[in-house]
């Protein structure tokens, strides 16, 4: 392997946005730290765009850099959506940085943008180290973010938080990664991959031991119960914007990147049947426990804190039950669904708290007065977040139900169909909230700023779209071939 | 030569106290010294999975050297967190920081 | 897709007797539409309607006497492979059905005009005796069973609907329901009864119903079982033991509907109902022991309850009750044309004794206790003729029509019964004769009892109509049963005796009197048994058997000897009217309340019932619902229980994830055994 | 071409709703208009299918399968197609819509949201019953939940709140346990198949699940279980006993026209689901139930008349009186005699007119006298004598008057129960029996009702109430009508119905 050798261009998106993010923080570094600063943010969904862009059109045929960089569909579908998560969560931060001028404004752009660089450079990764890389400069700059507010108790103790579990979380990565690495003397996940069916034979317990301190650190960085505890905290104390980006970008990449490594290192058939029934118990728990306990929540962000750790049970049904082209493409689309509801949602939820001043449910009385429009564009994000037709959650939910009872784990596919009946109640309270409960006395007709009005359109729209006609995204899903290591 | 197993068993002894510390210890600082602990406690295995494991290669150094690196980015944003923290609570007790729950 | 079938040629007068009922149909759905505008004019409408009917009925009878059995019918339902029919069939019964029904459902008419004239809800009156009307005439005219009980129900609703027609008074919504109820019992029997038929016949017609008995298609058993269900819907529609109950407390209904539907035509449904299902019978000697032995009982009960009441209504109601009990004991008794006779006769002469009841108590301004009335005779010359002839026709004098139909039932039940019902025939008719004379001369002889008419203070009611009233509320599971009240109808009153009514009051009377006087001799023995011929003709339903010429004498000096004591008690006080209720006080209180049925109906039945359904409601509420409830807040419950770790303790969350992640890993390495 | 019209009905009232979505929220008589004339549209289309179907057919007519979308192994169809069964309902969901909107224009509140709800659920109730794919149907079954809890919630009672939440979470769980067994079924199949042309498809399921030889992937044991799944899945909506309590919390909190909807149609899709899928798919074990369900049956005509007989609500009376007459329909399927089975079907589309009768009564009774407590009404006959005409009438075909259709379906559900065969059902006699003392308690509670609200003397306040409007009468002449055609003459849907019920029954061998 010759660096000189190297097709570079396979990065060309990762590059430019590198770029970019610099030129962002440069420009903001140049402008003065204080102020609002709506350019660097138009700037920086601009970048994330032109990077999208490039992730679409460059390198269709993918391939690698050695084995350390991978663009496969798998890569660039979870690019896409990280890019467009991420531009649509600073359109979300537009509004909220605009109400909260206190916060130093061009950073906060760089530092997102910085971390897509990271989630995007984590879901191509096909080594340990560059995945490690990838995802740390996520992580922390995830923990930045989280503490942005930083005279805002709540903001810093949730950084506080995320970052000590957060690196606790990485060093039980670390720990696990070491073991594979001693035991197959290669950082390469293909190579790991290769070695493994031998490896399992001779070192059972070593290998499981290092899957499963792997599984900690990543169970954590995608909340999966019973890793899950310093989300509702984190999602509550973080800025509502940066709580859209983790509950979406942050998790959707973790999980992109867990797929990515029981995939290519754990993913061969004897192994399989071995973390598979693990994981459909965290999978079965964390559904159970993020449903229940949000039925009493009364904290909009804590709420959709609980709401994203039953989603990621939901999310790691079709991941337990089967490895392949079918569960990417359920997962994929259940992704591009969660992602579209989900900042959809938090579009609203940051118009509304914001709004109001406070982050309780209640703070959604009568929106529907107030702004009909929101009203139904959130009913329609949350009725697809409960797994109602007509919706693109409802595809994708009666999707993984069906890959659950076709792969044989039918009892999986019961515990989601009767948690998902427990979040209607959740979500219907907001529903009650917005069109059953009168408005607060001084609450006004709500205005809509135009980031948010696109944010929530776009969401809706795709939402929509893809409750009715999920065969625009499948066919084309269907044709891929996700991975390499899949044939 | 050594056995492999006692770094190994070095390793995961200081990864212990480093989790314990990070679990246990009251003040932010120490605690933040433990998470150094277990991620060193990484850096042990990295470095002697590469210089005498079974597959003896010089990736396991670059990765300590990547982990060393990293180890230190999240030092200084975990600091800068806590001074934000001291800022505002002018505590760094852990058991202090609980206006999040439930 | 919906053709007819002509099942016989031969295109007549009865190929058209479907307009016999659609006559009153129309006349309904002109008043149902125009009532309102029409107002005065509604019962010309009415009549005229009735007056076709009549005219075609007779004209059908001219046609099907020495004529045949017409039936047509259409395609009503597909069930499976069986095709249900509906249509209509002239029979030799059915037509005389069809005088009977017009005739009585005519003269009612036009005496209503008279009697409701002052109503402001005349036009719904009318409306709904056209309604009965069609549904009384289709009763009869069904070629099968199923559409016998199509308009059997419809004739109940009507009933419901007249005896309610005062909704405003509580106890006659109380009757009104209390008489939808209890005939329904029956009609749940008949249901289950036709049902049953049909499973195993495959089909409601009466033909073929008839053919599968003879061709032995049903078992023994099974016959019998479906006979008594579908007597048991006899015994609610006529009003036999121990159904009747609703009857007497069903005159709470304006007068006309209680000599029409009450009296002549609808409690006689289930006398014609066994009368259509008579081979069905024939085939079980248990069934027919049970119809003979409750029409005997009804007759009796029914009797002794007649004799100490003093509400002119309510005697003739049980005195009705009485009179089916003797058709229902023919009929139990092989006396097929004996019971089908009597029905006619009956309903000539009760029809006149409750339009002329009708007509006293119109004259009296709407009292009805017979202690008020007295000394009629002379005041209203034309109904207490009429009264008399219809008093000595119900007790069976001879010639008069109750005679004949009498006799030929005592005859059926020497012959065919035991001595024992024979017995209770002959003390019934005893009885009969005694409390309609105890009535004629209460109300008709002595001096009048009523006082001045237009005192308005005057209380019309006594303590024991008001005490029955309120256990017809009672039965109808209301408790809170309001303080009695009288709702005359008459706002203004001219003079204050009672004096004879308008000519359209009486006309009915005189006709009816004409009939009740002439209409025993169709079947008299010396006039050859015509009817007998008529109706038996191509029926399979045995001999009929006749009595002796001594049994005639009997009958009359029975009748003779009742007469003579109500004359002796209530005329020339020979004997204390208090007699007997002083001799046997508890016995007369027995009579009086009825036998307690209605109390004993409510303890047993209504209030368990009653009781049983709240208690179900509470087990609804707690338990059942309860036990979603509880799910519910076990659900909420168990997630805050979750919820309880999350203290905000950095710490904390540390050690859950890293026992978790010692559970999982200890989960995976007991589970799936890595150190193997 | 009829089977494009089956798409177009079904999407007719969603673009309708989409349409008024457009029309500006106080153009109120525009947004009435539009509303009625979508869901007359419906109703044309209905009616003209209804002329175009062909009786003789036992199986699925105007049946289109378009593909809808590919899971890569599986493909999921938009599978559509009407039979026998699904036709008068389709008939009975447009009609019933249409006079409710009638019903409903007393609403004044959002009066845009309410139409495009309801036109919402009118989408919902007639894909359930043109569906024929499994997910298709479960998608439509769930799209109804929506609408209706808003319905409720918004335009409900005092407890509206409680009323649409537990109304949403009930038969949530409901249709969730449905798809489950869908779910288990459609393994299943795919398994007896070696996965192999897997479907969702109703039809290619009852297929494989009849073929014999496939015997040791569907045991007994499976199958009883997959049935069963079903029964308690259907059983929430129809609503059988103990499943029963939304409903009375549900109908007493909806407005009038919603409770119409309820009633007449939405309970519906619980027994239409009980034969189309369970009976439809598992023939064998449905008749291996036939005992529970005729007892489940039974229970629920008596226990649902019982609670009736001392509600204090009038509404919550007649709530309870659709239990009871949801028990007929079970009664009759569990027959599995020809006449039972379209008894069934009769009673689905009788009470669906009858119940939309009643619950129209006592919502116009209710708007005039503000209370539906039943002993502070009474008199009403003085005041209001033309409704209370018709509740009178309504309460009667509820009674199962004859002439009415009621009486129709009870009689035919009857003959059905004392015919069927000793094998199935040992003690259907009895059970019929019982069942017909349930008729008796049905009078006592309605008659108890009327004597009690329409009878009786008049309260001083209620003297100078309006009688009915002019659109009043557009519902309750039509579904008195509607009741009083098809009870004068069932052959109008007997016809429709009987062949398919001829195949079902045959299925199960007899």
């Amino acid at each position: 392997m010759i660096v000189l050798e190297t097709d570079w261009s396979l990065m060309t998106p990762e590059i430019s946005l590198a770029a970019l993010a610099l030129l962002v923080f440069t420009i903001d570094f140049m402008t003065g730290i204080h102020g609002k600063k709506p350019f660097i943010g138009r700037l920086a969904v601009l970048s994330l765009l032109v990077t999208a862009v490039l992730v679409i059109l460059l390198n269709p045929g993918g391939g690698s850099i050695g084995d350390l960089f991978l663009v496969d569909p798998f890569a660039r579908l979870f690019k896409l959506i990280i890019l467009i998560g991420v531009a649509m969560v600073i359109m979300i931060s537009m509004y909220y940085l605009d109400r909260n001028p206190e916060v130093y404004q061009g950073e906060y752009y760089s530092i997102m943008m910085f971390a897509a660089l990271g989630a995007m450079l984590m879901v191509s990764s096909a080594d340990l180290i560059t995945l490690f890389i990838g995802l740390e400069i996520l992580s922390i700059s995830s923990y930045v973010l989280a503490g942005f507010k930083k005279h805002h108790r709540h903001s810093t103790e949730a950084a506080l938080k995320y970052v000590i579990l957060g690196g606790t979380a990485s060093a039980f990565i670390l720990y696990g990664m070491s073991f594979l690495y001693g035991l197959t003397g290669s950082t390469s996940l293909v190579e790991i991959g290769q070695a493994m069916p031998v490896l399992f034979q001779q070192y059972p317990a070593l290998v499981g031991m290092s899957f499963l301190f792997m599984l900690v650190g990543f169970g954590f960085k995608i909340s999966i119960v019973p890793f899950h505890m310093w989300a509702p905290d984190v999602y509550q104390g973080s800025p509502t914007p940066v709580t859209a980006f983790l509950t979406v970008v942050s998790k959707l990449a973790g999980f992109a990147i867990v797929i990515r490594i029981f995939t290519l290192a754990f993913g061969f058939e004897g192994i399989h049947g071995e973390w598979s029934f693990i994981l459909a118990v965290m999978a079965a728990i964390t559904m159970i426990t993020g449903n229940f306990i949000a039925l009493t929540q009364n904290n909009v962000k804590r709420l959709m804190a609980y709401s994203g750790i039953a989603q990621a049970g939901y999310l790691l049904v079709p991941f337990a039950v089967v490895l392949g082209d079918f569960s990417s493409t359920v997962i994929v689309f259940y992704s591009v669904a969660y992602l579209m509801m989900t900042l959809g949602a938090f579009a609203v939820i940051t118009l509304v708290t914001e709004d109001s001043g406070m982050t309780d449910i209640s703070s959604f009385a009568g929106l529907y007065y107030r702004s009909p429009y929101m009203a139904i564009a959130m009913t329609v994000f949350l009725v697809s977040l409960g797994g109602l037709p007509l919706t693109a959650g409802f595809i994708g939910k009666v999707n993984i139900f069906i890959l659950a009872a076709a792969g044989d784990m039918l009892w999986l596919a019961i515990i989601m169909i009767l948690t998902s009946v427990v979040s209607f109640y959740y979500y219907f309270g907001f529903i009650k909230q917005m069109f059953m409960t009168e408005p607060r006395p001084n609450d006004k007709e709500l205005f809509v700023p135009g980031g948010l009005l696109t944010v929530v359109t776009v969401s809706l729209a795709v939402v929509l779209l893809l409750g009715i006609a999920p065969n625009l995204l499948l066919d084309i899903f269907n044709q891929y071939n996700w991975m390499p290591s899949f044939n | 030569m050594v056995s492999i197993t006692l770094f190994l068993a070095l390793a995961a002894i200081l990864f212990c106290i480093g989790l314990y510390g990070v679990l246990t210890r009251r003040h932010l600082v120490i605690v933040l010294a433990s998470i150094e602990l277990m991620l060193n406690a990484v850096n042990i295995n990295l470095v002697a999975f590469s210089a005498i494991g079974p597959f003896a290669n010089i990736t396991g150094q670059v990765f300590t050297l990547f982990v060393i690196t990293v180890a230190a980015a999240e030092a200084a944003v975990a600091l800068a967190i806590l001074i934000a923290l001291y800022r505002n609570r002018n505590s760094i007790d852990v058991l202090k920081h609980d206006l999040l729950r439930w | 897709m919906c053709h007819g079938i002509l099942k016989e040629k031969g295109v007549g007068m009865m190929h058209y007797a479907w307009l016999i009922p659609v006559f009153p149909l129309i006349t309904f759905l002109i008043l149902l539409v125009a009532g309102r505008v029409l107002k005065e004019k509604v019962a010309y409408i009415g009549i005229a309607g009735l007056a076709l009917s009549f005219l075609l009925s007779v004209l059908v009878l001219l046609e099907r006497i020495g004529g045949e059995t017409y039936t047509y019918v259409l395609n009503w339902m597909t069930v499976g492979e069986n095709v249900v029919t509906m249509g209509y069939e002239v029979t030799a019964l059915n037509a005389m059905m069809l005088i009977v029904v017009t005739l009585v459902s005519l003269v009612v008419h036009i005496f209503s005009k008279e009697y409701m004239k002052e109503d402001d809800r005349i036009h719904v009156f009318f409306a709904y005796l056209g309604l009965f009307s069609f549904s009384m005439l289709g009763l009869v005219l069904a070629p099968n069973i199923l559409q016998l009980f199509i308009f059997w129900e419809l004739v109940g609703l009507c009933s419901f609907l007249l005896v309610g027609f005062w909704y405003f008074k509580p106890e006659a919504a109380a009757a009104a329901k209390k008489a939808f109820l209890i005939t329904r019992i029956g009609d749940v029997g008949l249901l289950i009864g036709l049902v049953l038929l049909f499973n195993r016949v495959g089909s409601f017609n009466y033909a073929e119903i008839y053919t599968a008995v003879e061709m032995d298609q049903l078992s023994a058993p099974m016959i019998t079982t479906i006979a008594l269900l579908i007597f048991l819907g006899a015994v609610g529609k006529s009003a036999q033991f121990p159904l009747h109950v609703w009857l007497p407390d069903a005159m709470e209904g304006p007068t006309p509907v209680s000599a029409l539907i009450h009296a002549a035509t609808m409690v006689a449904a289930g006398v014609y109902l066994i009368g259509v299902m008579y081979p069905l019978f024939l085939a079980s000697s248990t069934a027919m022991t049970v119809v003979a032995y409750t029409g005997a009982l009804t007759a009796l009960f029914a009797a002794t309850m007649a004799l100490v009441n003093n509400d002119i209504k309510r005697i003739l109601a049980y005195s009705t009750i009485s009179q089916l009990g003797f058709m229902i004991l023919a009929l139990g008794t092989a006396g097929y044309v004996a019971g089908l006779f009597h029905l006619m006769t009956h309903a000539f002469f009760k029809a006149l004794l409750f339009l002329g009841a009708g007509s006293v108590i119109f004259a009296v301004h709407h009292r009805q206790d017979i202690r008020d009335m007295g000394g009629l005779w002379g005041k209203m010359k034309v109904t207490s003729v009429t009264f008399l002839i219809g008093s000595l026709a119900i007790a069976g004098i001879f010639p008069l029509a109750g005679f004949w139909s009498k006799e030929e039932i005592l005859a059926s039940t020497l012959i065919n019964g035991d001595g024992f019902l024979f017995l209770i025939a002959l003390v019934t008719a005893f009885l009969t004769a005694f409390y309609m004379f105890r009535l004629f001369f209460k109300t008709f002889t002595g001096e009048f009892k009523g006082g001045d008419l237009n005192d308005p203070t005057e209380e019309t009611f006594n303590e024991q109509a008001a005490w029955e009233a309120t256990q017809s509320a009672e039965v109808g599971l209301d408790a809170g049963y309001e303080e009695r009240k009288v709702y005359p109808n008459h706002q203004e009153v001219p003079e204050n005796e009672p004096r004879e009514n308008a000519g359209l009051m009486t006309f009915p009377l005189m006709v009816l009197a004409v009939l009740a006087v002439i209409a025993g001799f169709i079947n008299a023995p010396f006039l050859g048994h015509q009817l007998e011929a008529f109706l038996t003709a191509g029926l399979n339903v045995g001999t009929q058997p006749h009595g002796a010429l001594w049994l005639a004498f009997l009958s009359v000096a029975v009748a003779v000897a009742g007469i003579s004591l109500a004359w002796a008690m209530y005329v020339k006080g020979f004997i204390r009217e208090d007699f007997f209720s002083s001799k046997a006080p508890s016995i007369h209180k027995l009579f009086q309340n009825n036998y307690y049925l209605d109390d004993i109906y409510l303890a047993v039945f209504v209030r368990p019932t009653k009781e049983i359904s709240l208690l179900l409601w509470e087990m609804d509420k707690t338990i059942v619902d309860g036990v979603i409830t509880l799910i519910g807040s076990l659900t909420s419950r168990s997630g805050k229980a979750m919820g309880k770790h999350q203290d905000g303790q950095l710490q904390t969350y540390g050690l859950v994830t890293v026992f978790g992640g010692m559970v999982v890993i200890g989960l995976a390495f007991a589970v799936r055994g890595y150190f193997g | 071409m009829m089977a494009n019209m089956l798409i177009w009905l079904v999407f007719l009232p969603l673009i309708g709703a989409i349409l008024l979505f457009t029309i500006p929220k106080e153009n109120v008589n525009v947004i009435r208009s539009l509303a009625t004339i979508v869901s007359g549209m419906a109703l044309i289309l209905t009616v003209i299918i209804w002329g175009g179907f062909d009786r003789g057919v036992s199986g699925i007519q105007n049946g289109t399968t378009l593909p809808w979308f590919d899971l890569g192994f599986l493909q999921i169809n938009f599978e559509i197609g009407i039979d026998g069964l699904s036709m008068p309902l389709l008939l009975l969901t447009t009609l019933v819509t249409t006079l409710s909107i009638f019903a409903s224009f007393s609403i004044e509140k959002r009066v845009k949201e309410f139409y495009i709800w309801t036109l919402i659920l009118l989408s919902g109730m007639l894909g359930v019953f043109v569906a024929l794919d499994m997910f298709l149907f479960f998608l439509f079954f769930e799209l109804t939940l929506v609408p209706m809890f808003f319905l409720i919630g918004i335009w409900g009672g005092k407890m509206r709140s409680y009323a649409s939440f537990k109304f949403l979470l009930y038969t949530g769980i409901g249709s969730g346990i449905m798809f489950m067994t869908f779910l288990a079924i459609f393994t299943k199949g795919a398994e007896a198949m070696n996965f192999q042309g897997t479907s969702f498809s109703m039809i290619r399921l009852a297929e494989i699940f009849a073929n014999p030889a496939n015997p040791e992937v569907l045991s007994e044991g499976v199958k009883a279980a997959l049935f069963l799944g079903l029964l308690v899945a259907f059983a929430i909506k129809l609503p059988v006993f103990p499943f029963h309590t939304w409903l009375p919390n549900a109908h007493v909190e909806a407005p009038t026209a919603v409770s119409m909807i309820l009633a007449g149609i939405l309970l519906k899709m619980g027994g239409y689901g009980l034969i189309r899928a369970g009976f439809g798919i598992l023939p064998d074990q449905a008749a291996k139930f036939a005992t529970l369900i005729a007892i489940l049956g039974l229970i629920n005509i008596i226990y649902g008349a019982l609670l009736a007989l001392v509600q204090t609500d009038l509404k919550a009376l007649v709530a309870y009186s659709s239990i009871s007459h949801m028990g007929i329909v079970l009664l009759g399927i569990a027959s599995f005699t020809h006449s039972g089975m379209q008894g069934a079907v009769f009673q689905l589309v009788s009470h669906g007119f009858i119940s939309a009768l009643l619950f129209f009564m006592v919502g116009a009774m209710y708007e005039r006298t503000k209370t539906r407590t039943i002993s502070e009404m009474g008199g009403l006959s003085k005041s209001v004598p033309i409704l209370a005409g018709f509740m009178l009438a309504a309460a009667m075909a509820s009674i199962g008057l004859p002439g009415l259709s009621g009486f129709v379906s009870e009689l035919l559900a009857f003959i059905g129960i004392f015919g069927a065969s000793a094998d199935l059902i040992p003690a259907a006699m009895t059970i019929g029996i019982i069942a017909g003392i349930g008729i008796i308690l049905t009078a006592a509670y309605l008659l108890w009702a009327m004597q009690r609200t329409t009878f009786g003397p008049i309260k001083e306040k209620f003297m100078n109430l309006p009688d009915a409007r002019p659109m009043e009468y557009v519902p309750m002449v039509g579904l008195l009508a509607l009741s009083l055609i098809l009870g004068v003459y069932p052959h109008i849907l007997s016809d429709v119905i009987n062949t398919t019920v001829i195949d079902i029954v045959s299925r199960i061998g007899g």
